[in-house]
């Protein structure tokens, strides 16, 4: 893969650039001053040069969203970091209670734009209540959009897209993405990366020249690199040909742009970290389900974490966490049943 | 000293004579809700509402001191503030009524208005944290604009509280808490339900505080005007405490206080006090307010529904 | 329907006898004390004969949920009442991140007794933070069980099964149900009552003698009534023939009871009054689709509110909950495609 | 009065003597920790870890008032407080490096443990309620025991500390709460993190607090045995705040306060008092308890990886 940006540059520079455009930009959260800037270094530089607008906050995961809310209500655009997506279970009342529900509420549209960025993820060691992926619990809530970092997309256009839209948005960054490289510049050995949808909303990797793929899998930021991993040993040892389709947006989920794909592959696979359970990959099956039930060969299958809460302990947590073998395992299973 | 009691003009004194706008203000708020009261009897309410009965005088003495680039962030007991703020009884009577013109098109209701910069819910204590980045932002960009927040005694128990106070004072934003300490939340009375006293837990903060004894409309103004314009002009949040009284149920009907209770309650109604002090003005203003939301409910009543836009909306797919 | 008694007073028994059962019950929650009861008077009379161990408290959510983890700890049995179910969402951390997690994160089992009780649901006029269904939100946390009061059900075995389970449950308590009567004693004029699993875990309704359904309606306990009036109208007007299906236990959803009446189905509805987006419902057509695949005849349908905030005023808030109309008029569908 | 500052034996004084227990189990601490730092620095470790060094006397001091049928809820930072209670190094070693005898056989790692009844979890201020419920039933069931909870300065901007406080006063329950307050919240000094103080912040709720400024194990003991016994027999929740110092990094490696700063925070360590006042009983003891460390390090290392029942458990469906 040729050497590019780590992920996390990628997404410091965004969120420069959007400071530096646009003098409405605040970012407000826990740690953010130079030279700590946040707990994973996303905010490095933003202090010195904005002293103004980056808002360190106490301890106070409710209050700071609340705080993001009320300059959000006066047309700023905030951008707020959970330090942990798990805190941000704290300031569920403020993101589903106020900034969602203003949206529309009052009778008429309030705009509101706003961003809550949460690392979320594991295989970093940090245990049980660091290490959650919580993209489910926020799920379905009227006029609150879910978005996740992808090793595809150029975090620049996504916050500018989110920050567009004018109602609040929920921005999960897999912990284990930050310090891996971007996917860009056409290939690597095996895939070939393009996007699909108008606005790019789904990165995919192909096997060069595959069309009609033998599964789709579909996967969030977080757990693409471990389906394009199991993809590669597919094609290499079998020459199955997976395309990985990498969504920028989690919710609400949008099949246009890869249904007539999705009508023409064997077999689906939805990769995601969560356990099962009310899940974004159950979402997604639903939505497919409606939309292509006469042309499915298969049945979707999710793949998940195994149904426990996150251990501590390397060994442990290997053994809990979805793997890019859980993937691999999954589309072998489909295509042998 | 960051804590103060403000006496002068007590409970028990006679009140001072007010301008008509003001005590016409007070008696616009006062029938506008036992109107409300009366239609839920009537059964030509549904859902919730509560009521501000006794406590009217808080918003209407405010009411002076706060102006149009100030946000004010009211709670579920909010007629009184919306009708202070806008003089709008039809807006809100027809928001509570589902009918047209209303004020949010009927989706709100009693406890979820916003106009302007006037904004309520019914999430308790959910607003200060708000406020105080609405406070941050009008230190900024507005400078000498506040954000007033309107808040319980039982809202103290809310953690979000305390969260917005440090932040507000470790910024040092121009946030007015506004408390109407009615010694009740809900069912609960407020031994049962607060340790300590808010004067306490403003000083916690480094927070400035003042506690209103008085219901006296002018008297309060004078009081507080200077402290309200510190928050102003030196952006030092303040904490301003009433002792007041609610006399009507929480909701509708569901007041389970003592009879006892209730009539020591209802003797410091300002409504008796102004009735005796100046009978003439009083009767007069009070006929014509009374009238006037007559008038208003039986135009409410006979409009159409509230037709609202976005009545399926679904989030824009895009 | 025979006359019974009203589902609230049901509650309210269940909550007596546990109290009278064993002293290491407790209640804690908002305005619980006699004469006010609770907002929903379910807690009514407990406060006067139990009042060391009704525990009323200041507006704190997630405090007192956290108190009831810490009496929960102690070996104590504790239920908890929630005013409003849009409001246990203050309290998401307690729930999810204490109660739940510790049940397994210290490597070894710590049972906690706990049932957090949440009023949700509609039609009541009380507007946008006063009515959600907030039940999607709690799905797929391991070790945290969801249970919803429906009206077949005795509100006493429930609480027993969830007392016993030793890990924390929530409890959805749809308002509309509070002053309905329970459907008991057998029959109505077109309706059979009836239980599947071997504890009663779906209670179902049939026109009677009809074995192989036209379609299985699934519905919630809140919705429950909506689908049984939507099944009497369709069998009266056609003669289609429902089984409506109301299990007291959400999630884990548990499908084994079902399994082999949803193979006979035709058509399979799934009902909630949840906007759309990571439901249960959706959990519910995962299973189904998951483990029924080659027996499914159609596509899984499910039954949401409108995806918007439920406006206060009636004629509003009408077009946008689920309606009977609403059931009626997708199991019409499915029966027509 | 409800608020006091106990300052005899402050940091500055030459400390007392300790018995060998006392001063070994400071030293078990002190090199438990220092070998974690070096362990993650040989990447034998992964995840985080936060280190008490400098911080380790208040546990130490603590744990001779503290007895078995206490609970003790710890936090992030929780080493010394579970070493004080248990005296446990190779437990606790071996669930942060996921060895078999973990305490938590692995699952829980440096942030959260449970034994008897001490449990540590990462969620700042998330206990302070758990703990609110606990005191009261050994309030009910237990009389004399008590609910201790260690949280640090930065953790009062966490609103459920607040309602925690405002529910053990007015319930009367027998809470400590111990405060570290190190002037520091990962890299955010207290001076950006809190408005007032905590001595205020416990008398809003009308809650007792003690400040202690020494750092001298005997004369704190001394100083706070009182009131901790008042925790247990009068059931009057105690804020009791350390004057403190974090001497190490937040977790590994994180530490972006200045050379100047830290030279400031190193010159008051206990290490450095007790070494130059006591040299001959400190350097045999910190010998002793050096090469314990390495010896059970050693053990560990050695181990086989921990096993965990529930590895791949389910919610057991039923
Ligand atoms: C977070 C939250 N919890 C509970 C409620 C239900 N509730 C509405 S008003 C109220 C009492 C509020 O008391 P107080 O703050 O003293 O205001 P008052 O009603 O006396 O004006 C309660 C418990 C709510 N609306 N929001
Ligand atoms: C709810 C929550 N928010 C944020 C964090 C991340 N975090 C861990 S420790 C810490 C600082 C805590 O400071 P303090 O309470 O002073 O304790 P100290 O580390 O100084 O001992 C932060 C922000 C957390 N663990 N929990
Ligand atoms: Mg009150
Ligand atoms: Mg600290």
């Amino acid at each position: 893969m040729p050497r590019s940006e780590r992920i996390v540059e990628n997404l410091n520079a965004a969120l420069h650039r959007l400071f530096a455009e646009d003098e409405l930009v605040y970012l407000i959260g826990e740690d953010l001053l130079d030279p700590y800037g946040g707990a994973f270094k996303v905010a490095k530089g933003l202090s010195s040069k904005y002293p103004d607008r980056v808002l360190t906050t106490p301890l106070s995961e409710s209050g700071f969203v609340g705080v993001a809310n009320g300059l959000a209500l006066c047309g700023n655009k905030v951008v707020t970091e959970i330090m942990f997506g798990d805190f941000a279970l704290l300031s569920f009342d403020q993101l589903c209670n106020f900034a969602a529900k203003s949206v529309t509420m009052y009778g008429s549209r309030l705009p509101l734009r706003l961003v809550v960025r949460c690392p979320v993820g594991g295989h970093r060691g940090y245990g049980p209540t660091h290490s959650q992926s919580v993209q489910k619990h926020f799920i379905g809530v009227p006029n609150l959009w879910l978005y996740e970092m992808t090793p595809l997309h150029d975090n620049g256009a996504v916050f500018a897209e989110m920050l567009a839209r004018e109602e609040p948005c929920v921005f999960f960054e897999d912990k284990t993405l930050y310090g891996q490289r971007r996917w860009v510049d056409g290939d690597d050995d095996v895939f070939r990366f393009d996007f699909l949808g108008e606005r790019g909303q789904y990165g995919r990797a192909t096997p060069e020249d595959v069309d009609r793929p033998d599964c789709v899998v579909i996967a969030t930021g977080g757990t693409a690199p471990l389906a394009l991993e199991a993809a590669r040993r597919l094609f290499l040892e079998s020459e199955i040909a997976c395309h990985v389709l990498v969504p920028y947006r989690l919710y609400p989920f949008d099949i246009d742009p890869i249904s007539s794909l999705l009508e023409r592959a064997d077999h689906i696979v939805v990769v995601e970290e969560s356990v099962a359970g009310g899940t974004w990959g159950a979402e997604v099956a639903q939505h497919i389900y409606g939309r292509l039930w006469d042309r499915l060969n298969d049945r979707i299958r999710l793949v998940h974490s195994a149904p426990s809460i996150i251990p501590t302990a390397p060994h442990l947590e290997r053994q809990v966490l979805v793997q890019s073998e859980s993937v691999y395992a999954t589309v072998r299973e489909a295509i042998r049943d | 000293m960051l804590t103060s009691e403000l006496r002068p003009g007590g409970r028990e004194t006679a009140p001072t004579r007010l301008d008509d706008d003001d005590l016409e203000l007070l008696l616009l708020i006062r029938h506008f809700e036992r109107n409300l009261l009366d239609l839920f009897s009537a059964g030509k309410l549904n859902g919730t509402t509560h009521t501000c009965i006794g406590q009217e005088y808080v918003p209407v003495a405010l009411a002076r001191l706060l102006d149009d680039r100030d946000y004010v962030f009211s709670n579920h007991r909010g007629h009184g503030h919306y009708l202070s703020r806008f003089r709008d009884p039809a807006g809100l009577l027809a928001e509570i009524m589902g009918r047209d013109g209303a004020v949010c098109h009927g989706v709100g209701g009693s406890q979820h208005i916003f106009r302007e910069r006037f904004l309520s819910t019914g999430v308790q204590g959910e607003s200060l944290p708000v406020a105080v980045g609405v406070a941050l932002h009008l230190k900024r960009h507005e400078p000498g604009a506040l954000a007033a927040v309107f808040v319980g005694d039982g809202t103290w128990g809310e953690g979000s509280v305390y969260e917005a106070l440090n932040m507000a004072r470790l910024w040092q934003v121009p946030l007015l808490v506004v408390v109407e300490h009615n010694e009740i939340a809900q069912s609960t009375p407020t031994t049962l339900q607060m340790a300590g006293t808010i004067a306490a837990r403003a000083a916690a903060f480094g927070v400035e505080h003042r506690r209103v004894e008085s219901a006296d409309v002018n008297a309060i103004r004078g009081l507080v005007a200077p402290a309200v314009e510190r928050v102003r002009q030196a952006n030092r949040p303040l904490v301003l405490e009433f002792a007041t009284t609610r006399i009507g149920p929480h909701s509708k009907g569901d007041d389970t206080r003592t009879e006892e209770e209730l009539r020591s309650v209802r003797a410091r109604d300002w409504y008796l006090a102004y009735q005796k002090v100046f009978p003439d003005q009083f009767a007069r203003l009070d006929t014509r307010q009374r009238e006037a939301i007559e008038r208003i409910t039986r135009d409410v009543d006979a409009r159409t529904p509230s037709r609202w836009e976005g009545s399926c909306p679904g989030q824009s797919e895009s």
